[in-house]
C-alpha cells in the first residue's frame, strides 16, 4: 500500500494530532471522543453549526471549522461515519446557547448517528435541529432507495450557514437558509481510479486503463455506471447534463459554480475542467457569480472530479461572500 | 449448564472472534457494492465490546447485551453501528432482567432486534439487507422454540435460516444502504451486512451447543 | 492516460482560460505569450515580483499571483521552463516603475531562459535583478553539477517577498531579503507514485508496490535513490534529518515548517506526516512558529511529501504574516 | 547545386521532420534520466520554426539560420531552447550575409555554435550533454573542411563523429543539466540532448547529400 501512514487503525488519530498542531489558535482537537472544534468556542449566544463524517474527505468537514464556517467537525473513522458520542461531545464543547445545527450528509450511516445524538441532545434540553444533504443527482430519489447522497453541496452548504450564524442568525433562520441551499443545490462526480483505504491496502475498485466510473460517490464505491473514458470536453457533460436538468437551471439564473478534485487530480486538469464548465453555462445564459475550483470534498487520492451548481439569491451571495477563516477557506479575515 | 450473563458474555467473546477472523471476507463484500468498510467497522466495534466486558460483566443477560449496544452505538459509527447496536438494545429490553436466556426468550429477543433495525433502517425484506437475514432468522426460532425446546437447537435454527437468508441477498438488487446507489450495479453480490448477522447468529447458535 | 484534458498539446493554454474564468477581478491572463499577471497590475511604484516555470505544479506559480505575492507567472509547457519571450510579455505588463525581481528556480532551462529574458530587458532599461533558488538538500551543490534545484522554498520565498514589495520595498530590499530567504531555507522531497505527463501519456517512472523514490525533484524525474517503502515515520525521518543537518538548523532556531503535498498525497496522510514532523522539532528545541500545509508546489498526480523548513527572523516573520490574496494562498485581504 | 537559403530552410524543414519522427524516442531517453520532455520540447520548437519559414524564407543561409534561432529562444523554453537557439545564432553570427554556405564556413559555424552552447551552459565534454556530440563533430568537419572539400562530406564527418559523440555519453555520469541530480544513477542511459544533436547533423548531411 501506497500510503504516508504508520499503523493504518490509527490513521485518523494520528492525522488529528497533525491538525491540531498545524492550526495552533484556530482549532482545538480533542481525541476519544474525536472533535475538532474552533478554538474559541463556545461563541455565547451564537448558533453553533456542527457537521461531521467519515475521515478521508478532507479538508471536509475538519478543515471547514472556523470562525464563520463550523463550529465543530467530527472525524469518523475512514469513510464511517462518526458516532452519536462525539456529535454530543462536539456539541458540549460549542455550545453557545443559541441552539445547535447539525449538518448530515445523506448516508445512512450519517443520519442514523447523527439521529441518535439529536435525540439524546433534546432529551438533555439541547435546542438542536437536523439538516440533511443531499445533493447528488447520480442518485434518483425513490421511495425504494436510501435518497440521493450528499456531496459537493455540502461545502457551500456549511460556509453560507456558518456565515449566517457568525453573524447572529437565529436557529430558525438557519435552519430555514439551509434548507434555501439545499434546496438549490446538485452535483455530479466522475473517477478516473480508485482510492485505497489504509484499512484494506488496495483500491476499493479497478478501472481499465480505458475507462472511468460516472455518478460516484466519495466513499470509493462504484458509480452508477462504468463508460468509456471521455476526454475532458465529454467529462464535463457528463456531469453537468444531468445537473442542469435537474433543478433544473434555467436562463437568467445565477449561479455559484463549484468544480471540486477528488483528491488525486492535479490542479492543472481541474481548472481546465472548469474553464469548459463556465463556457458551457455562458452558452445557456446562466451567469456564474462564485466559483470555487479545488480539492475541497475528496475520496482519498482518487482521481476524478466533481461539479456542484448553487443557485444564488442576493442573501446567499451575501453569506457566501462573508469573511471566514478556516484550514481551507479563508477571506476577508 | 444454564445460559446465564457469564454464559452470553463469553458468547459475544466467540462472536468477537469470529468477527476478527472474517473481517477481511465482510471488508471485501462491502468493497464490492459499498464503502469496504463493513468488518472493519465491525471488528473494531466488537474489539470495545470485548475491553467492556473486560471492566465488568454485568449479572443478567439482559444487561450484558445492553452494554454490547451502548458500545456499539457510541463506538462504531456508519450505518452498522447504530444498526447492531439497536438490535442489541431491543433483545436486551426484551430480555429484561431475567437471570438466564430460556428458548422462548431468545427467539422473543431476536424477534425485538429485528424489530429494531427495520424500526431505524426502514428497510423490507428483499431491500438486500441484514433484515434478509435477520427476519428469517427470527420466524426460526419462533417456530423452533414453539416446537423443540432447547435453546442450542433455537438458536441454530436462527443461524440455518440467517445463512440462507443472506445468500438470497445476492441476486436482488438493493435498495437501502450504500448499495442502493448502485442499483442494478449491486445485483450478484453478497449483502455484507446480512453475511455479518449470519455470521453473529452462526457463533452464538455454536456457543449454545458447547455450553 | 487518465486524465481531464482534450488535445494533450492545448493543456496549459486550456488550464489558463480556466484559472481566468475562475479569478475574474484577480487575475489577468493573456495568451501567447502566455501570462498571469494581477488584474490591478501595474501598480506604480512598485517593485514587480515575477517568476514562473514548467506548467504541472500548480498552484505553483499561477496560484501565487496577486496583492502581497507575484504581480506575474509565466507558464511554461508542462514541466518546461517558459520562454524569454513571455518574461518580457509579463514584466511590461506588470512593471511599475520601481523595478522588477525574477524569481527564478535552479535549473538549468529556467536559469537560461530568465537569463536571457533579464539581459534583454537590462538592454532596454528596465531594472531588473534575478533571485535563483536551489534549497533542495537531496542535491549535493558541487562544482561539477547544476547545483541544488529549487523546490518547497519557492513558496515562502515569494510570499515573503511579495508582501516586502506590496509594502513599498524598494528593489534592493527586495533582493536582499530574497537573498535571506535563500540562504536560511532548506527542502527534500520523496514519492511513492510517479506522475504522467499529458504529451507522454504514461507514468513518468514506475516504482514497485514496495518502493518509493528519495530525494526528488517536481518534474517526474526519478530521485535520488530508491528505498523501500517506510511508514510515515521513516517517511517523515529520511526528509527531516538531510534538511536539519545541511543549514543546519540548531536547538532554539525559529522556522516556518512546511509539508507539501508532491499533489496525489491525500491531506489526511499530509497532516499526519506534519504532525510527526512537529514533534520531531519539538523534541530537538526548534520551534515551529508557523506552518503551511498542503498541495502547494506539486508534481502533476504525484503521491508523495516534501519538507521545507525556513529559518525565521523577526521580519522575516512580518512578511510571512503580511495580508495576501492570491488563488492558493490568502488571509488578511 | 550551391547552398543557399532555400537549400538550407529545405534542410532546416527536414530536420524537423526527422525530429517529429525521432520525439517518441528523445522523449524515452529524457523520461529516463530527465523529465520526459526533450523531444516534445524540440517537436514544438520545429513546429514554430517550419511555420516562421513558411512565412518568409530570408535571403542568405545566416539569416535563415537566425530566423531557426529566435524561434527556438522563444517558442522553446526549457535547457534545450537557449542552448539550440544560441548554437544556432552562433553559427548564424559566423555565416554573416554569405549567400552560400562553403565547406569551411560549415565547419566554423559548427564550431561556433558549440562555442555558443558552452558560454551558455557550462559544459565540458564528458559532462553527458549534447556538448559531448557537438564537440566531436565541429572537430571533424574542420579536419574534413581542411582536407576534403565537398560540403556534403563534412557534415557527414561531423554527424559521424555527433552519433559516436552521443553514443559515449551511456556510460557517463551526468553533470550537467537535469540528469546530474541523478548522480551515479544516469550513469547507462543515452543522453537526449546529445542524441538529437546527433539527429539534426545527420539530417543536414543527408540533405546535403541529396542537394
Ligand atoms: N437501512 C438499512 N436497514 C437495514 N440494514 C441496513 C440499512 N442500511 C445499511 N444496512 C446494512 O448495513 C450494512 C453496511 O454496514 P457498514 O458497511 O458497516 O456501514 P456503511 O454503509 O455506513 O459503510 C449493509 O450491508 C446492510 O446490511
Ligand atoms: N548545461 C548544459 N550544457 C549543455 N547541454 C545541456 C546543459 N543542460 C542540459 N543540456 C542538454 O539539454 C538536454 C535536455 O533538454 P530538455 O529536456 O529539452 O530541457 P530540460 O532539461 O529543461 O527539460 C540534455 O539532454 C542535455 O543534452
Ligand atoms: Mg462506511
Ligand atoms: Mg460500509
Ligand atoms: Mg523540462
Ligand atoms: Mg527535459
Amino acid at each position: 500500500m501506497k500510503k504516508i501512514v504508520n499503523d493504518p487503525a490509527d490513521v485518523v488519530a494520528d492525522a488529528l494530532r497533525g491538525l491540531a498542531a498545524a492550526h495552533p489558535g484556530l482549532l482545538r482537537v480533542t481525541e476519544d471522543p474525536a472533535v475538532v472544534a474552533r478554538a474559541d468556542a463556545p461563541v455565547r449566544g451564537k448558533v453553533a453549526v456542527v457537521s461531521g463524517g467519515g475521515s478521508g474527505h478532507e479538508p471536509l468537514h475538519t478543515g471547514f471549522v472556523g470562525p464563520g464556517m463550523l463550529d465543530a467537525a467530527c472525524p469518523g473513522a475512514v469513510f464511517t461515519s462518526p458516532t452519536p458520542d462525539q456529535v454530543q461531545a462536539a456539541v458540549s464543547q460549542v455550545d453557545g446557547g443559541a441552539g445547535i445545527l447539525l449538518v448530515v450528509k445523506n448516508y445512512t450511516g450519517d443520519v442514523l448517528n447523527f439521529e441518535t445524538a439529536a435525540e439524546l441532545l433534546a432529551a438533555d434540553g439541547v435546542d438542536v435541529r437536523t439538516v440533511v444533504i443531499d445533493d447528488d443527482v447520480a442518485v434518483q430519489d425513490s421511495l425504494y432507495t436510501a435518497g440521493r447522497r450528499g456531496v459537493g453541496g455540502t461545502v457551500p452548504l456549511e460556509k453560507i450557514v456558518g456565515a449566517a450564524a457568525e453573524a447572529g442568525a437565529d436557529l430558525d433562520t438557519c435552519e430555514r437558509l439551509a434548507g434555501t441551499v439545499i434546496a438549490n443545490t446538485r452535483s455530479m462526480g466522475m473517477a478516473l481510479t480508485a482510492p485505497t483505504v489504509p484499512h484494506v491496502g488496495e483500491p476499493s475498485f479497478t478501472l481499465a486503463g480505458d475507462e472511468m466510473e460516472v455518478g460516484i460517490g466519495i466513499h470509493g464505491e462504484p458509480g452508477r455506471r462504468r463508460a468509456a473514458l471521455a476526454d475532458a470536453n465529454g467529462i464535463v457533460t457528463a456531469l453537468l447534463d444531468p445537473i442542469l436538468s435537474d433543478l433544473p437551471f434555467t436562463e437568467g439564473d445565477r449561479v455559484l459554480l463549484f468544480t471540486n478534485s477528488m483528491g488525486g487530480t492535479p490542479l492543472l486538469e481541474l481548472y481546465l475542467a472548469h474553464g469548459i464548465a463556465e463556457r458551457r453555462l455562458a452558452e445557456r445564459g446562466i451567469a456564474v457569480e462564485r466559483r470555487l475550483v479545488g480539492p475541497f470534498i475528496t475520496s482519498l487520492e482518487m482521481q476524478g472530479m466533481s461539479l456542484t451548481m448553487l443557485r444564488l439569491d442576493d442573501e446567499l451571495l451575501r453569506w457566501w461572500d462573508a469573511p471566514v477563516h478556516t484550514p481551507a477557506l479563508r477571506w476577508g479575515l | 449448564m444454564p445460559c446465564d450473563a457469564a454464559a452470553v458474555a463469553a458468547a459475544i467473546r466467540a462472536a468477537a472472534a469470529v468477527i476478527t477472523t472474517h473481517r477481511d471476507e465482510l471488508v471485501r463484500l462491502d468493497q464490492a457494492i459499498g464503502d469496504a468498510d463493513h468488518g472493519e467497522n465491525l471488528e473494531r466495534g466488537f474489539g470495545f465490546v470485548v475491553s467492556s466486558l473486560d471492566g465488568e460483566v454485568p449479572d443478567n443477560p439482559g444487561a450484558v447485551l445492553k452494554l454490547v449496544a451502548t458500545t456499539l452505538i457510541s463506538k462504531v459509527g456508519g450505518a452498522a453501528g447504530p444498526l447492531y447496536g439497536t438490535a442489541f438494545l431491543r433483545a436486551a429490553t426484551a430480555l429484561g432482567d431475567a437471570p438466564v436466556l430460556t428458548p422462548e426468550s431468545v427467539a422473543a429477543a431476536l424477534r425485538a432486534a429485528v424489530g429494531g433495525v427495520v424500526a431505524r433502517g426502514k428497510a423490507e425484506v428483499g431491500d438486500k439487507t441484514m433484515v434478509d437475514a435477520l427476519t428469517p432468522a427470527a420466524d426460526a426460532a419462533e417456530q423452533t422454540a414453539a416446537v423443540a425446546g432447547e435453546l442450542a437447537e433455537v438458536l441454530r435454527a436462527a443461524a440455518d435460516a440467517a445463512e440462507a437468508g443472506a445468500e438470497s441477498t445476492v441476486p436482488l438488487i438493493a435498495r437501502k444502504g450504500r448499495a442502493s446507489y448502485l442499483g442494478e450495479r449491486s445485483v450478484g453480490h453478497l449483502d455484507p451486512g446480512a453475511r455479518s448477522s449470519a455470521l453473529l447468529l452462526r457463533s452464538f447458535a455454536d456457543s449454545a451447543a458447547g455450553a
